[in-house]
Protein backbone atom coordinates (compact mmCIF):
# COMPACT_ATOMS: atom_id res chain seq x y z
CA UNK A 1 0.00 0.00 0.00
CA UNK A 2 1.47 3.40 -1.14
CA UNK A 3 -0.08 6.56 -0.23
CA UNK A 4 1.13 9.89 0.32
CA UNK A 5 -1.23 12.62 2.32
CA UNK A 6 -1.02 16.10 3.17
CA UNK A 7 -2.64 15.07 6.74
CA UNK A 8 -0.63 14.16 9.77
CA UNK A 9 -1.11 10.60 10.37
CA UNK A 10 -0.44 8.11 13.63
CA UNK A 11 2.26 5.28 12.09
CA UNK A 12 1.63 2.76 15.04
CA UNK A 13 -2.54 2.90 13.51
CA UNK A 14 -1.00 2.31 9.93
CA UNK A 15 1.32 -0.33 10.71
CA UNK A 16 -1.23 -1.89 12.95
CA UNK A 17 -3.50 -2.10 9.92
CA UNK A 18 -1.20 -3.28 7.75
CA UNK A 19 0.18 -6.29 10.31
CA UNK A 20 -3.95 -7.29 10.54
CA UNK A 21 -4.06 -7.57 6.67
CA UNK A 22 -1.04 -10.20 6.99
CA UNK A 23 -1.35 -14.32 6.71
CA UNK A 24 2.14 -16.32 6.53
CA UNK A 25 4.43 -13.29 7.48
CA UNK A 26 6.49 -14.02 10.86
CA UNK A 27 8.17 -10.56 10.55
CA UNK A 28 7.26 -7.11 10.08
CA UNK A 29 10.14 -4.28 9.94
CA UNK A 30 8.96 -0.66 9.74
CA UNK A 31 10.62 2.30 10.17
CA UNK A 32 9.10 5.85 11.18
CA UNK A 33 10.68 9.05 10.17
CA UNK A 34 9.94 12.00 12.44
CA UNK A 35 10.60 15.84 12.11
CA UNK A 36 13.48 16.22 14.31
CA UNK A 37 13.76 19.23 16.31
CA UNK A 38 16.45 21.66 15.10
CA UNK A 39 14.08 23.46 12.67
CA UNK A 40 10.35 24.94 13.04
CA UNK A 41 8.64 23.80 10.31
CA UNK A 42 9.71 21.25 7.15
CA UNK A 43 7.66 21.50 4.28
CA UNK A 44 7.92 18.30 1.73
CA UNK A 45 6.85 18.67 -1.78
CA UNK A 46 6.48 16.03 -4.22
CA UNK A 47 5.18 15.56 -7.99
CA UNK A 48 1.89 14.60 -7.77
CA UNK A 49 0.79 11.16 -9.75
CA UNK A 50 4.81 10.39 -10.96
CA UNK A 51 6.33 10.26 -7.03
CA UNK A 52 3.01 7.99 -6.17
CA UNK A 53 4.04 5.90 -9.27
CA UNK A 54 8.08 5.60 -8.61
CA UNK A 55 7.56 4.36 -5.33
CA UNK A 56 5.29 1.94 -6.13
CA UNK A 57 6.78 0.50 -8.74
CA UNK A 58 9.93 0.16 -6.74
CA UNK A 59 7.58 -1.54 -4.11
CA UNK A 60 6.96 -3.99 -6.79
CA UNK A 61 10.06 -4.95 -7.35
CA UNK A 62 11.59 -5.15 -3.70
CA UNK A 63 8.28 -7.46 -2.94
CA UNK A 64 9.83 -9.76 -5.55
CA UNK A 65 13.40 -9.18 -5.11
CA UNK A 66 12.86 -9.88 -1.41
CA UNK A 67 9.91 -12.25 -1.57
CA UNK A 68 7.92 -10.47 0.85
CA UNK A 69 4.14 -10.88 1.58
CA UNK A 70 3.36 -7.24 1.62
CA UNK A 71 5.59 -4.07 1.58
CA UNK A 72 4.05 -0.26 2.72
CA UNK A 73 5.22 3.32 2.00
CA UNK A 74 2.85 6.45 3.72
CA UNK A 75 4.97 9.50 2.87
CA UNK A 76 3.68 12.92 4.62
CA UNK A 77 3.90 15.85 2.17
CA UNK A 78 3.08 19.75 3.07
CA UNK A 79 3.74 21.55 6.24
CA UNK A 80 4.83 19.37 9.08
CA UNK A 81 6.35 20.16 12.67
CA UNK A 82 8.23 18.48 14.71
CA UNK A 83 7.38 15.79 16.35
CA UNK A 84 5.12 14.54 13.52
CA UNK A 85 5.75 11.33 11.33
CA UNK A 86 7.27 12.23 7.77
CA UNK A 87 7.25 8.70 6.51
CA UNK A 88 6.28 5.08 7.67
CA UNK A 89 7.58 2.18 5.68
CA UNK A 90 7.33 -1.18 6.12
CA UNK A 91 8.05 -4.77 4.90
CA UNK A 92 6.91 -8.63 6.10
CA UNK A 93 7.77 -11.32 5.14
CA UNK A 94 8.45 -15.11 6.24
CA UNK A 95 11.67 -14.50 7.87
CA UNK A 96 13.27 -11.17 9.54
CA UNK A 97 16.44 -10.69 7.75
CA UNK A 98 14.71 -10.37 4.33
CA UNK A 99 12.25 -7.94 5.70
CA UNK A 100 15.19 -5.89 7.36
CA UNK A 101 17.45 -6.23 4.62
CA UNK A 102 14.47 -4.86 2.28
CA UNK A 103 13.54 -2.22 4.86
CA UNK A 104 16.94 -0.82 4.38
CA UNK A 105 17.19 -0.58 0.70
CA UNK A 106 13.61 1.01 0.85
CA UNK A 107 14.99 3.96 3.06
CA UNK A 108 17.57 4.50 0.77
CA UNK A 109 15.57 4.52 -2.60
CA UNK A 110 13.24 6.55 -0.77
CA UNK A 111 15.73 9.59 0.61
CA UNK A 112 18.13 8.98 -2.77
CA UNK A 113 15.59 8.29 -5.67
CA UNK A 114 12.36 9.09 -4.83
CA UNK A 115 10.98 12.61 -5.93
CA UNK A 116 10.39 14.53 -2.72
CA UNK A 117 11.61 18.04 -1.99
CA UNK A 118 12.01 19.27 1.18
CA UNK A 119 12.46 23.15 2.80
CA UNK A 120 13.45 24.04 6.14
CA UNK A 121 11.69 26.87 7.91
CA UNK A 122 13.66 28.04 10.95
CA UNK A 123 12.33 31.59 11.92
CA UNK A 124 12.01 33.65 9.01
CA UNK A 125 14.34 31.91 7.21
CA UNK A 126 13.31 29.19 4.43
CA UNK A 127 15.93 27.04 3.00
CA UNK A 128 15.63 24.08 0.68
CA UNK A 129 17.87 21.08 1.66
CA UNK A 130 19.51 19.21 -0.64
CA UNK A 131 21.58 15.75 0.02
CA UNK A 132 24.09 15.00 -1.53
CA UNK A 133 25.14 18.60 -2.01
CA UNK A 134 28.07 20.30 -1.03
CA UNK A 135 25.25 21.83 1.58
CA UNK A 136 26.59 19.76 5.16
CA UNK A 137 23.00 20.43 6.66
CA UNK A 138 22.05 18.24 4.08
CA UNK A 139 21.20 15.42 6.43
CA UNK A 140 20.30 17.02 9.53
CA UNK A 141 16.98 17.90 9.16
CA UNK A 142 15.07 14.63 9.48
CA UNK A 143 16.62 10.73 9.56
CA UNK B 1 2.61 23.33 -27.49
CA UNK B 2 3.92 21.99 -24.55
CA UNK B 3 4.22 22.21 -20.86
CA UNK B 4 7.10 23.24 -18.67
CA UNK B 5 7.12 22.32 -14.59
CA UNK B 6 9.86 23.77 -11.86
CA UNK B 7 9.96 21.76 -8.31
CA UNK B 8 11.25 22.21 -5.43
CA UNK B 9 14.10 25.47 -5.47
CA UNK B 10 13.75 25.59 -9.23
CA UNK B 11 10.08 26.59 -8.64
CA UNK B 12 11.08 29.33 -6.15
CA UNK B 13 13.86 31.03 -8.85
CA UNK B 14 11.26 30.61 -11.23
CA UNK B 15 8.60 32.44 -9.50
CA UNK B 16 5.95 29.69 -11.12
CA UNK B 17 5.16 25.97 -11.19
CA UNK B 18 4.86 26.28 -14.72
CA UNK B 19 3.50 27.40 -17.78
CA UNK B 20 2.77 25.95 -21.62
CA UNK B 21 5.58 26.54 -23.70
CA UNK B 22 4.77 27.28 -27.54
CA UNK B 23 6.87 24.04 -29.48
CA UNK B 24 6.04 23.47 -33.27
CA UNK B 25 8.72 21.28 -33.77
CA UNK B 26 11.20 18.58 -31.54
CA UNK B 27 13.95 20.52 -29.90
CA UNK B 28 17.14 19.16 -28.18
CA UNK B 29 16.91 19.69 -24.54
CA UNK B 30 19.40 22.30 -24.24
CA UNK B 31 17.35 24.53 -26.54
CA UNK B 32 14.00 23.54 -25.23
CA UNK B 33 15.99 25.04 -21.89
CA UNK B 34 16.89 28.08 -23.63
CA UNK B 35 13.48 28.83 -25.06
CA UNK B 36 12.43 27.97 -21.20
CA UNK B 37 14.28 30.52 -19.38
CA UNK B 38 14.01 33.45 -22.30
CA UNK B 39 15.97 36.33 -20.99
CA UNK B 40 16.40 34.90 -17.57
CA UNK B 41 20.39 33.90 -17.29
CA UNK B 42 19.75 32.88 -13.64
CA UNK B 43 17.42 30.32 -14.42
CA UNK B 44 19.16 29.21 -17.38
CA UNK B 45 22.06 28.40 -15.10
CA UNK B 46 20.12 26.53 -12.83
CA UNK B 47 17.78 24.64 -15.46
CA UNK B 48 21.02 23.76 -16.98
CA UNK B 49 23.49 22.78 -13.52
CA UNK B 50 24.80 18.86 -13.54
CA UNK B 51 22.34 17.94 -10.37
CA UNK B 52 19.04 19.30 -12.37
CA UNK B 53 17.77 16.10 -13.17
CA UNK B 54 14.39 16.02 -16.07
CA UNK B 55 11.08 13.96 -16.36
CA UNK B 56 9.21 13.85 -19.39
CA UNK B 57 5.36 12.84 -19.41
CA UNK B 58 6.25 11.72 -15.53
CA UNK B 59 9.12 9.50 -16.36
CA UNK B 60 12.54 10.68 -14.66
CA UNK B 61 14.91 10.11 -16.95
CA UNK B 62 19.35 9.26 -15.69
CA UNK B 63 21.09 12.57 -14.88
CA UNK B 64 23.14 13.94 -17.97
CA UNK B 65 20.05 12.43 -20.17
CA UNK B 66 19.42 14.41 -23.25
CA UNK B 67 16.12 13.97 -24.04
CA UNK B 68 14.59 15.45 -27.95
CA UNK B 69 11.01 17.43 -26.41
CA UNK B 70 8.29 16.97 -28.70
CA UNK B 71 5.38 18.97 -28.99
CA UNK B 72 2.95 17.88 -26.69
CA UNK B 73 5.63 17.01 -24.02
CA UNK B 74 5.55 17.83 -19.77
CA UNK B 75 8.70 18.78 -19.42
CA UNK B 76 9.60 18.64 -15.40
CA UNK B 77 13.11 19.95 -13.92
CA UNK B 78 13.61 18.59 -10.64
CA UNK B 79 16.56 19.33 -8.19
CA UNK B 80 18.51 17.16 -6.28
CA UNK B 81 15.46 14.79 -3.86
CA UNK B 82 15.81 15.26 -0.49
CA UNK B 83 12.84 13.29 0.82
CA UNK B 84 12.40 11.48 4.41
CA UNK C 1 12.48 -0.89 28.31
CA UNK C 2 13.02 -4.42 28.57
CA UNK C 3 10.11 -6.54 29.39
CA UNK C 4 9.39 -9.86 29.23
CA UNK C 5 5.57 -10.95 30.06
CA UNK C 6 3.13 -14.12 29.77
CA UNK C 7 0.59 -12.08 28.47
CA UNK C 8 -0.35 -11.14 24.76
CA UNK C 9 0.92 -7.02 24.57
CA UNK C 10 -0.19 -4.69 21.74
CA UNK C 11 2.87 -4.08 19.35
CA UNK C 12 1.68 -0.90 17.76
CA UNK C 13 0.43 0.73 21.05
CA UNK C 14 4.04 -0.44 22.54
CA UNK C 15 5.75 1.45 20.05
CA UNK C 16 3.60 4.22 20.19
CA UNK C 17 4.15 4.63 23.77
CA UNK C 18 8.11 4.28 22.92
CA UNK C 19 7.99 6.78 19.96
CA UNK C 20 6.24 9.24 22.21
CA UNK C 21 9.35 9.34 24.73
CA UNK C 22 11.71 10.20 22.19
CA UNK C 23 13.27 13.24 22.18
CA UNK C 24 15.84 13.87 19.36
CA UNK C 25 15.77 11.27 17.25
CA UNK C 26 14.56 11.07 13.43
CA UNK C 27 14.18 7.29 13.32
CA UNK C 28 12.40 4.92 14.63
CA UNK C 29 12.78 1.11 13.61
CA UNK C 30 10.71 -1.95 14.84
CA UNK C 31 10.68 -5.60 14.49
CA UNK C 32 7.61 -7.45 15.03
CA UNK C 33 7.52 -11.19 15.41
CA UNK C 34 4.55 -13.07 15.15
CA UNK C 35 3.66 -16.56 15.43
CA UNK C 36 3.42 -18.29 12.01
CA UNK C 37 0.32 -20.15 11.52
CA UNK C 38 2.37 -24.00 10.75
CA UNK C 39 1.92 -24.79 14.06
CA UNK C 40 -1.33 -24.76 16.96
CA UNK C 41 0.67 -23.23 19.31
CA UNK C 42 4.16 -22.09 20.51
CA UNK C 43 5.37 -22.31 24.20
CA UNK C 44 8.15 -19.60 25.07
CA UNK C 45 10.30 -20.65 27.84
CA UNK C 46 13.13 -18.21 29.85
CA UNK C 47 15.26 -18.24 32.53
CA UNK C 48 13.65 -15.57 34.57
CA UNK C 49 15.60 -12.59 35.83
CA UNK C 50 18.43 -14.06 34.10
CA UNK C 51 17.11 -13.72 30.55
CA UNK C 52 15.48 -9.90 31.59
CA UNK C 53 19.08 -9.23 32.71
CA UNK C 54 20.83 -10.01 29.75
CA UNK C 55 18.51 -8.55 27.34
CA UNK C 56 19.40 -5.14 29.20
CA UNK C 57 22.55 -5.28 28.98
CA UNK C 58 23.03 -6.07 25.83
CA UNK C 59 20.68 -2.98 24.76
CA UNK C 60 23.10 -1.07 26.87
CA UNK C 61 25.90 -1.40 24.88
CA UNK C 62 24.07 -1.27 22.04
CA UNK C 63 22.66 2.05 22.59
CA UNK C 64 26.74 3.05 23.32
CA UNK C 65 28.08 1.49 20.32
CA UNK C 66 25.45 2.55 17.75
CA UNK C 67 24.36 6.21 19.39
CA UNK C 68 21.12 5.33 20.36
CA UNK C 69 18.44 7.44 22.18
CA UNK C 70 16.97 4.44 23.32
CA UNK C 71 16.45 0.89 22.59
CA UNK C 72 13.36 -1.37 23.56
CA UNK C 73 12.85 -5.05 23.86
CA UNK C 74 9.39 -6.65 24.55
CA UNK C 75 9.44 -10.54 24.64
CA UNK C 76 6.04 -13.16 24.94
CA UNK C 77 7.24 -16.43 27.15
CA UNK C 78 4.26 -19.01 27.55
CA UNK C 79 1.76 -20.01 25.35
CA UNK C 80 0.78 -18.05 22.33
CA UNK C 81 -1.55 -18.73 19.17
CA UNK C 82 -0.52 -17.86 15.02
CA UNK C 83 -1.02 -14.32 14.54
CA UNK C 84 -0.02 -13.37 18.22
CA UNK C 85 3.12 -11.48 18.65
CA UNK C 86 5.67 -12.89 20.32
CA UNK C 87 8.92 -9.86 20.58
CA UNK C 88 8.87 -6.28 19.54
CA UNK C 89 12.32 -4.82 19.20
CA UNK C 90 12.79 -1.24 18.14
CA UNK C 91 15.67 0.84 18.50
CA UNK C 92 15.76 4.89 17.75
CA UNK C 93 18.42 7.26 16.88
CA UNK C 94 19.37 10.26 14.91
CA UNK C 95 19.60 9.21 11.69
CA UNK C 96 18.16 5.96 10.02
CA UNK C 97 20.97 3.70 9.29
CA UNK C 98 23.01 3.84 13.21
CA UNK C 99 18.74 2.22 13.99
CA UNK C 100 18.23 -0.11 11.28
CA UNK C 101 22.07 -1.72 12.35
CA UNK C 102 21.18 -2.12 15.54
CA UNK C 103 17.92 -3.60 14.92
CA UNK C 104 19.36 -5.85 12.89
CA UNK C 105 22.06 -6.68 15.42
CA UNK C 106 19.64 -7.04 18.37
CA UNK C 107 17.55 -9.22 16.64
CA UNK C 108 20.46 -11.49 15.68
CA UNK C 109 21.17 -11.66 19.30
CA UNK C 110 18.00 -12.31 20.78
CA UNK C 111 17.66 -15.29 18.47
CA UNK C 112 21.52 -16.75 19.00
CA UNK C 113 22.13 -15.45 22.45
CA UNK C 114 18.97 -15.00 24.95
CA UNK C 115 18.37 -17.82 27.01
CA UNK C 116 14.47 -18.59 25.38
CA UNK C 117 13.50 -21.95 24.58
CA UNK C 118 10.69 -23.04 22.09
CA UNK C 119 8.12 -25.52 21.90
CA UNK C 120 6.37 -26.39 18.92
CA UNK C 121 2.32 -28.24 19.67
CA UNK C 122 0.85 -29.23 16.30
CA UNK C 123 -1.78 -31.79 17.25
CA UNK C 124 -0.87 -33.99 19.77
CA UNK C 125 2.38 -33.28 19.50
CA UNK C 126 4.69 -31.15 21.48
CA UNK C 127 8.38 -30.66 20.06
CA UNK C 128 10.72 -28.69 20.94
CA UNK C 129 12.58 -26.22 18.35
CA UNK C 130 16.74 -25.83 18.35
CA UNK C 131 18.39 -23.87 15.89
CA UNK C 132 21.42 -24.19 14.77
CA UNK C 133 20.87 -28.27 15.43
CA UNK C 134 20.47 -30.45 12.62
CA UNK C 135 16.98 -29.89 12.73
CA UNK C 136 15.57 -28.55 9.30
CA UNK C 137 12.62 -27.17 10.99
CA UNK C 138 15.06 -25.04 13.14
CA UNK C 139 13.90 -22.26 11.84
CA UNK C 140 10.29 -22.48 10.83
CA UNK C 141 8.50 -22.01 13.43
CA UNK C 142 8.41 -18.16 13.82
CA UNK C 143 10.67 -15.21 11.93
CA UNK D 1 23.90 -27.43 49.19
CA UNK D 2 23.86 -26.19 45.86
CA UNK D 3 21.04 -26.30 43.54
CA UNK D 4 20.55 -27.24 39.51
CA UNK D 5 18.05 -26.23 37.17
CA UNK D 6 17.02 -27.61 33.83
CA UNK D 7 15.51 -25.79 30.64
CA UNK D 8 13.49 -26.81 27.45
CA UNK D 9 13.62 -30.51 26.80
CA UNK D 10 16.15 -31.05 29.61
CA UNK D 11 13.29 -30.30 32.07
CA UNK D 12 11.16 -32.70 30.30
CA UNK D 13 14.05 -35.25 30.27
CA UNK D 14 14.81 -34.51 34.03
CA UNK D 15 11.46 -34.54 34.92
CA UNK D 16 11.51 -31.82 37.08
CA UNK D 17 13.03 -28.14 37.00
CA UNK D 18 15.57 -28.59 39.70
CA UNK D 19 16.43 -29.71 43.03
CA UNK D 20 18.89 -29.21 45.65
CA UNK D 21 22.15 -31.00 44.90
CA UNK D 22 24.38 -31.82 48.64
CA UNK D 23 27.71 -30.45 48.06
CA UNK D 24 30.06 -30.22 50.53
CA UNK D 25 33.49 -29.45 48.51
CA UNK D 26 33.69 -27.66 45.13
CA UNK D 27 33.71 -30.01 42.51
CA UNK D 28 34.28 -29.73 38.48
CA UNK D 29 32.26 -29.59 35.81
CA UNK D 30 32.13 -33.42 34.80
CA UNK D 31 31.51 -34.72 38.66
CA UNK D 32 28.42 -31.84 39.42
CA UNK D 33 27.31 -33.19 36.06
CA UNK D 34 27.50 -37.05 37.34
CA UNK D 35 26.28 -36.13 40.88
CA UNK D 36 23.22 -34.53 39.17
CA UNK D 37 22.67 -37.35 36.94
CA UNK D 38 23.22 -39.86 39.27
CA UNK D 39 21.90 -43.60 37.83
CA UNK D 40 20.10 -41.45 35.10
CA UNK D 41 22.52 -42.49 31.93
CA UNK D 42 20.46 -40.63 29.31
CA UNK D 43 20.63 -37.71 31.53
CA UNK D 44 24.26 -37.40 31.99
CA UNK D 45 24.75 -38.13 28.41
CA UNK D 46 22.13 -35.10 27.58
CA UNK D 47 23.64 -32.85 30.68
CA UNK D 48 27.07 -33.69 29.05
CA UNK D 49 25.91 -32.94 25.33
CA UNK D 50 28.69 -30.23 23.66
CA UNK D 51 25.86 -27.80 22.81
CA UNK D 52 24.74 -27.76 26.49
CA UNK D 53 25.86 -24.55 28.27
CA UNK D 54 25.89 -23.54 31.44
CA UNK D 55 25.11 -20.97 33.65
CA UNK D 56 26.64 -20.38 37.23
CA UNK D 57 24.83 -18.09 39.83
CA UNK D 58 22.64 -16.28 36.85
CA UNK D 59 25.86 -15.98 34.63
CA UNK D 60 25.67 -17.91 31.16
CA UNK D 61 28.92 -19.16 30.57
CA UNK D 62 30.48 -19.70 26.82
CA UNK D 63 30.67 -22.81 25.40
CA UNK D 64 32.57 -25.53 26.51
CA UNK D 65 33.61 -23.50 30.08
CA UNK D 66 34.69 -25.49 32.61
CA UNK D 67 33.92 -24.24 35.61
CA UNK D 68 34.25 -25.29 39.36
CA UNK D 69 30.89 -25.61 41.03
CA UNK D 70 31.24 -24.40 44.48
CA UNK D 71 28.79 -25.28 47.83
CA UNK D 72 26.06 -22.81 47.23
CA UNK D 73 25.72 -22.42 43.44
CA UNK D 74 23.15 -22.35 41.50
CA UNK D 75 23.92 -24.26 38.44
CA UNK D 76 21.53 -24.40 35.11
CA UNK D 77 22.16 -26.55 32.09
CA UNK D 78 20.76 -24.89 29.13
CA UNK D 79 19.75 -26.05 25.60
CA UNK D 80 20.26 -23.90 22.89
CA UNK D 81 18.51 -21.10 22.97
CA UNK D 82 15.73 -20.77 20.23
CA UNK D 83 14.40 -17.00 21.01
CA UNK D 84 11.89 -15.42 19.11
Amino acid sequence: MIRITDRAFDPEAELAAFRHGLRVSGAVVAMTGIVRPESDALLLEHFPGVTEAMIAAFADNLRTEFGLESAMVIHRVGRMLPGEAIVLAAAASVHRKAAIAALDRLMDWLKLEAPFWKLEETGNIRRWIEPGSTDPAGDRVSF
Amino acid sequence: MSRVLFFGRLRDQAGMSGHPVPLAVPLGLAEFREQVAGSDSGLLAALSAPVIRVAVNGTVLPRGANPVIRPGDEVAFLPPFSGG
